[in-house]
């Protein structure tokens, strides 16, 4: 199935496969969950076929999964896995324990509605419910990206010692083929040095991780994730840069399409953007200003180049393909809380629109941003679609 | 753009049907994006494939509204389902039966051909697999033109029987292209 | 999010907890303590038993020989010989059989004749002269501890040769007299003067007066005891310890065919072990039960053995003669519990007289000093010669201990006797003693209680073995052999070594906190590290023998 | 006379442990026993405290510490990091307690011996919860008063032992601390034996949680032994059994009058623990 030799026709999980093989991490925890379990089984096909040279683990459940992910991590080596859904969900505690240990792990999540009831389908809550476990979140579009996210995050989570989740959705990425170039090994050679972390577990270092600490101790460890966690920003910025300049694609930590002279600008992550896009272009046809806005890297969250990108624009819409009950729309939270007490702040549309995977199409999305233009927008979430 | 949905039952190849089309148009160098159901697919149930080609990239992540063809493996799928919910005047409804097609005119306002790909099959010893068939009738009737390309691919991606499977593909193709379903 | 930015996380260790002071959750810490074990706490010469087993066991045999003269130089002649409150003290009695501690002296005390050890010269010499007054064991122990010190000493004795009682009335099936000879030589190797064949008396006193700083009387009991039944003159009446002489002279007194041997003590049996080999018929008459004879249970067992008849718990009301032999009326008694120590009073169970026939009777019934000569010169009371705790008699400069001035009628108990009134003497002489490390007053014996039983397997007792019975009557060779190697060495094994510690490491194994090392610089070998030891106790527990303590902090 | 072990010193001194504990004891003796090329996951548990406040560590070796329920993933990780970097000589130890073993992290642990990790893994059974104040883990044994079991336990205790060796690991032993030298021993033969998952269940008894003085840690253990109720033994592949020190006459009777958390037991209720015990003793002396 090639048209050339670094562009094929993939699942966007099996691009996140080849990335993986790309790295060839040193260990390599798996277990099965839909829709994740293509990235495991070509992972292990590659092992199988010697194509890759790390050790693969196949535990009885995500939450050993990440456990053993961690440690291996502490001993200075790369790790990856990934999960999805109620995987991730039973890894929650290991999130956090993995962020607390500032393990540079790197874990791919698909997207998958939370049970229950019982679903298949994309939907954001699952990864966005994490948003507080100190991990760094990518949302990807597609294929293409999420195959050179994944080794982005390799190079970010390794500099700023923090695990990095790169993410995409159920169905519509994760089992949608379409063509994927695909890194060179020479590329990501060059573009991953070796990790080799001074503090690690090591009888010849004789160092331990995770003793008793006092409150203070506490305290300033946590400051120094948020620290961290800040560095990202511009961390991850130069790190897709100097991806554009190896291999020719880059993506920003988040992206403005046809924002220019936008009136209207409607912020979303994840495969919505797409769909968004092709809206965008047929408004745009139609003669309406409106622009999209694509988040990419949800934590840290960009709260500056939020509130700079969204200064003065009179209305934002935005999509979220995930619900908080309660709260709603966990994209329209962060960005209202990101944009509070701008002075020319836009008035925000918060729509809950593809939840549980219901199909959006631009036509959809169209009809929405004609009736966002003629209303005051409401303080809640709205259900659409 | 051009969109198809493909349906069968489960085991009877239609997702693998969507796949080989979409490799033989990313092979020309279309853009592609194929997709299947999955998740509580069990042998007999029906199962989907939906295809998108276009010379530009494909940047829409939704379900296809309104496809130009719909490949029907069973005329049983045509029942209660949804399959022909998004269907259009143009839509093309490829139905693999041996009844002409005058008999699914009741279904709607739209172009329904009939081929026997049952038969066909049978012909080229593949038992009650239909996909290749399908394939070559489905692009028969949009007048694909690398023909060449078409079987190779279908022999690549045959995982047994790959002459018969080339060779059913060749006459679906032939009875479809000729405007003989 | 401001300060400064740590590009390595804060939190990996970077240290060990041994810089923390956790000693300080203490209230109490254990002490590594050398304790007195219920067998020296009953030793006659104050032997600490554990401490010359443990040498045994780690085979340093010479040392163990060097422990145990420090306070007994005749350990052949009392492995033999003693009355072992030792063992019937032992914490191992009730637990699984005492150990042979008497057998493992014995076993050191011939071993260091066979090799020839020999004392060492004393390291000082003194002008003071003592005199000694006979050169049974509580004199010779006098002598010994004297002339270590470096005293000029000389041991007068009636008889021919030293030994008293162990030459002259131990039989040789008990204590070949080839050992007393041994140990007593190495006794006067030391350089002590030696007048044998001399009986002093009080007259005797002026004279040494003039040659000697002090005098020690040790010239025993050797006026046999009588019985108002039996007639003085009767020659078929004899005295036990005068038979006994005979015997060891190698001149045995004539015996008939049927001997009656009246006493219950070791000299009652040594006599009946002697006639037994000499006679056809030999019993015993003893006033007290069998349990409660002062005889060890090993020798009754001995003469029982070999064919002596035991009548215990009896006396003798009469005596018939019958133109031959004695007829003896006797009866059955019960001991009145209700008397002082040392009074005996038997109670006659009436119905219970029988007869008993008899050739020769051979009394055995104790023995008084013979002090006529002495009395006014120092305080005789009840036919001893008296002397306070420090064995000072009424007359200053006169010392006495042993039978002559005690009714413990033990050669053990004569042997500490004579090393107590040794240093008394040295004290005396306005000499400085260096008397041993004995324990503190509060010293607490280990009882059973202390010791850990966990470490000590139950085990067969084991003991000497004994000659054949049908070989052993036909001759006065000794009945017990010596332990052999391997009987001592499992012997040794089997101590407790109560109260004194043998760096088995347990105290330091045990110790959750890893305060205990091990130090040689250290007097008890272990060093409880203050700054760890949390006071929990487990190696106080985990101690075998109860060879450490506690000492109560205030903080 | 005396226990033949050779000690590194690896564990250390000025440890939070409690006067006279037994874990803390048990750690001396398997890190100890291990030496310093070695790696040891610990979860929240007593032995977590013990291994020091931060940025002191008592261990000696590198420690993480790791959740409740992960010991056997996490070591796992570890050891498949060190085979990744070359690394066939360092040996990785959880070191966890019952509740993280028996209980919540008997998933991890049971899976970890089905992969047949390549690590080792000591239990130190104290038989409940005990950092927590003493509650109910399923190695209580019967009738053991715990705070959430005040009428005690109704349940007898989960035989993890048994169901270790059913995974056909290569190294399954019952240790405890009374037994030091056996201990050692058997930290060393898990040490030899490479390759599998092997694992130690220690009984270290808990003096606030059974009730019993801080000097009876050792003694308690033995009594343990010696009543039958926690025979010393180990199995290897599964299917070797060998007996170490089994019962010796001494009675269910002896074992629990010693401990706080028995005093409320009746003749009766002793007497049914003492048949569970002779049942248990008669079921797995089958078995050498």
């Amino acid at each position: 199935m090639k048209a050339d030799s670094n562009r094929l026709l993939l699942s966007g999980n099996h691009a996140v496969s080849h990335a993986v093989k790309l790295v060839n991490p040193n260990v390599m925890p798996v277990y099965p969950i839909t829709p994740q379990t293509p990235i495991l089984e070509l992972i292990t096909e590659f092992h199988a076929a010697g194509e890759m040279t790390g050790e693969i683990m196949t535990m009885e459940s995500e939450h050993s999964a990440m456990a053993a992910a961690i440690t291996a991590s502490l001993t200075g080596v790369r790790v990856f896995t990934a999960t999805a859904s109620q995987g991730l969900l039973l890894m929650h505690e290991m999130l956090h324990y993995a962020a607390g240990a500032r393990a540079p792990i790197v874990m791919f999540n698909v997207n998958r509605t939370l049970g229950s009831p019982w679903g298949f389908w994309p939907d954001q809550t699952d990864s966005l419910a994490q948003r507080d476990t100190g991990w760094i979140q990518y949302y990807c579009e597609n294929g293409q990206e999420s195959h050179d996210t994944t080794l982005q995050a390799f190079r970010v989570a390794e500099q700023v010692l923090l695990p990095a989740m790169v993410i995409h959705e159920a169905f519509y990425v994760s089992h949608s083929m379409e063509a994927v170039e695909l890194a060179t090994q020479d590329q990501v050679d060059a573009y991953l040095p070796d990790f080799n972390p001074p503090h690690r577990l090591d009888p010849q270092i004789g160092e331990s991780w995770g003793n008793t600490v006092s409150q203070v101790m506490f305290q300033n460890h946590r400051r120094d994730m948020g620290d961290a966690m800040e560095r990202v920003l511009q961390v991850a910025k130069k790190a897709d840069q100097e991806m554009k300049e190896l291999v020719g694609r880059g993506y920003g930590i988040h992206e403005q399409y046809r924002c220019d002279g936008a009136e209207f600008i409607i912020a979303t992550m994840g495969s919505m953007t797409g769909t968004v896009r092709d809206a965008v272009d047929e408004l745009r046809a139609d003669g309406l200003p409106v622009g999209l806005f694509k988040i990419k890297l949800f934590r840290p969250f960009p709260i500056a180049d939020v509130r700079e990108i969204l200064a003065g624009i009179p209305k934002v819409m935005v999509l979220d393909r995930n619900f908080a009950p309660g709260t709603g729309g966990i994209l329209y939270q962060e960005l209202k809380a990101a944009l509070y007490g701008l002075e020319d702040a836009p008035e925000i549309h918060g729509y809950l629109a593809g939840v549980g995977g219901t199909n959006i199409t631009p036509a959809a999305i169209k009809e929405m941003v004609q009736s966002a233009m003629g209303e005051k927008p409401s303080a809640h979430s709205v259900w659409k679609g | 753009m051009l969109q198809f949905i493909i349906q069968g039952r489960g085991g009877q190849g239609a997702q693998l049907a969507g796949k080989l089309m979409a490799d033989m148009f990313f092979q020309e160098g279309k853009d592609v994006l194929v997709y299947a159901t999955y998740g509580g697919a069990r042998r007999g149930t029906p199962v989907s494939s939906s295809l998108r080609v276009d010379d530009k990239p494909i940047r829409m992540r939704c379900d296809i509204e309104h496809p130009d063809i719909i490949v029907c493996f069973d005329p049983s799928l045509l029942e209660g389902g949804t399959l022909l919910k998004g269907a259009t005047a143009q839509t093309i409804v490829l139905i693999n039966s041996s009844l002409p097609a005058e008999e699914f005119a009741h279904l709607g306002d739209f172009k329904v051909v009939t081929i026997d790909a049952k038969t066909i099959a049978k012909k080229h010893q593949l038992g009650r697999i239909v996909n290749t068939t399908l394939v070559g009738a489905a692009l028969g009737l949009i007048d694909y033109a690398n023909v060449d390309l078409m079987e190779k691919v279908v022999g690549e991606t045959s995982p047994v029987k790959v002459q018969n499977n080339v060779a059913a593909c060749m006459e679906g193709y032939q009875v479809a292209s000729e405007g003989s379903c | 999010m401001t300060g400064t930015v740590k590009r390595v996380p804060s939190i990996w260790t970077t240290g060990s907890t041994d810089i923390l002071n956790t000693g300080t959750w203490r209230t109490a810490i254990a002490v590594h303590e050398h304790r007195p074990a219920p067998c020296y706490g009953v030793c006659p010469v104050d032997g600490d038993i554990p401490v010359w087993v443990q040498q045994i066991r780690n085979e340093k045999f010479k040392e163990a020989w060097q422990t145990l003269v420090e306070n007994n130089p005749i350990p052949a002649a009392i492995g033999r010989t003693c009355h072992r409150p030792c063992e019937g003290a032992c914490n191992r009695t009730e637990y699984d059989g005492a150990v042979s501690i008497n057998a493992l002296e014995q076993y050191v005390g011939d071993m260091a004749i066979r090799e020839g050890w020999e004392f060492p010269a004393p390291s000082d010499e003194l002008d003071q002269k003592v005199a000694v007054i006979g050169g049974g064991p509580a004199g010779l122990s006098c002598a010994y501890q004297l002339r270590r010190k470096g005293v000029q000493v000389t041991i007068f004795d009636a008889n021919p040769e030293l030994g008293g009682v162990l030459r002259y009335g131990v039989p040789e099936f008990r204590l070949p007299k080839k050992m007393v000879a041994a140990e007593t030589k190495r006794i006067v190797d030391l350089g002590i003067e030696v007048v044998t064949g001399r009986k002093l008396t009080g007259e005797d006193l002026g004279e040494l007066d003039q040659g000697y700083s002090a005098i020690f009387i040790a010239f025993g009991a050797h006026e046999p005891k009588r019985l108002p039944q039996f007639s003085k003159d009767d020659s078929r009446v004899l005295d036990g310890i005068t038979f006994l002489r005979s015997v060891r002279l190698d001149a045995p007194m004539e015996l008939g065919r049927k001997v009656l041997v009246v006493g219950g003590g070791s000299v009652a049996m040594d006599v009946a072990g002697s006639a037994l080999r000499l006679a056809r018929q030999v019993e015993i008459l003893a006033l007290e039960g069998r349990e409660v004879m002062p005889a060890p249970e090993d020798e009754i067992e001995d003469v029982i053995e070999e064919g002596a008849i035991l009548n215990d718990g009896a006396m003798v009301k009469a005596v018939e003669d019958l133109s031959g032999t004695l007829l003896l009326h006797c009866i059955k008694v019960e001991l009145d519990q209700d008397v002082p120590p040392g009074v005996i009073r038997p109670i006659e169970i009436a119905g219970t007289e029988f007869t008993l026939e008899a050739d020769t009777v051979i009394l055995a019934v104790g023995q008084d000093p013979e002090l006529v000569d002495w009395e006014g010169r120092v305080q005789v009371a009840r036919g001893m010669v008296e002397v306070d705790n420090d064995y000072r008699t009424s007359r200053v400069g006169i010392f006495a201990a042993g039978d002559v001035a005690s009714s413990e009628r033990f050669v053990a108990t004569a042997v500490g006797d004579g090393k107590r009134a040794a240093n008394s003497i040295v004290r005396y002489l306005g000499q400085k003693i260096v008397v041993e490390e004995g324990f503190a007053d509060e010293a607490k014996e280990v009882a059973i209680d202390d010791i850990n039983t966990f470490y000590f397997p139950t085990q067969e007792p084991g003991e000497r073995d004994k000659v054949a019975v049908e070989i052993r009557k036909f001759g006065f060779d000794e009945i017990r052999l010596g332990l052999t190697d391997a009987q001592a060495f499992d012997q040794s094994k089997r101590c407790f070594s109560c109260g004194s510690c043998i760096e088995c490491d347990n105290c330091s194994i045990f110790c959750p906190d890893m305060a205990i090392i091990k130090d040689s610089d250290a007097p008890l070998y272990y060093k409880v590290l203050e700054q760890y030891c949390k006071g929990c106790g487990c190696c106080l527990e985990e101690c075998p023998r109860g060879a450490m303590g506690v000492k109560e902090e205030t903080k | 006379m005396g226990y033949e072990i050779n000690e590194e010193k690896v564990f250390s001194s000025g440890h939070a442990a409690c006067p006279g504990c037994s874990e803390a004891l048990a750690i001396r003796f398997v890190l100890n026993t291990l030496g310093r090329d070695a790696i040891a996951v610990v979860p929240p548990s007593c032995i977590a405290i013990i291994s020091g406040p931060q940025p002191l560590s008592s261990m000696g070796i590198p420690v993480y510490q790791t959740t409740l329920e992960a010991s056997a993933a996490s070591a796992a990780g570890i050891k498949r990091a060190l085979v990744s970097k070359g690394n066939d000589h360092t040996n990785v130890v959880a070191i966890a307690g019952d509740g993280g073993t028996y209980d919540i992290g008997f998933q991890a642990l049971s899976a970890a011996a089905e992969r047949n990790e390549d690590i080792i893994y000591i239990c130190l059974d104290n038989e409940g919860y005990m950092n927590t104040g003493s509650q109910k883990s399923s190695a209580t044994p019967s009738m053991a008063f715990t705070t959430s079991t005040p009428a005690g336990k109704l349940s007898p205790k989960k035989n993890v032992p048994e169901i270790m060796v059913a995974h056909n690991i290569p190294y399954m032993a019952t240790a405890t601390i009374g037994y030091p030298d056996d201990l050692a021993r058997k930290v060393k033969r898990a040490m030899e034996i490479k390759g599998g998952l092997r694992f130690i269940n220690i009984l270290t008894p808990c003096l606030t949680g059974w009730g019993v003085p801080d000097s009876a840690g050792p003694k308690t253990s033995r009594l343990a032994v010696q009543s039958g109720i926690y025979p010393l033994y180990e199995v290897e592949n599964g299917e070797f059994y060998t007996l170490n020190y089994g019962p010796n006459g001494l009675s269910v009777a002896d074992y629990v009058t010693t401990q706080k958390r028995y005093r409320h037991l009746s003749l009766e209720n002793i007497e049914l623990i003492q048949a569970e015990v002779d049942h248990d003793w008669a079921r797995l002396q089958k078995k050498f």
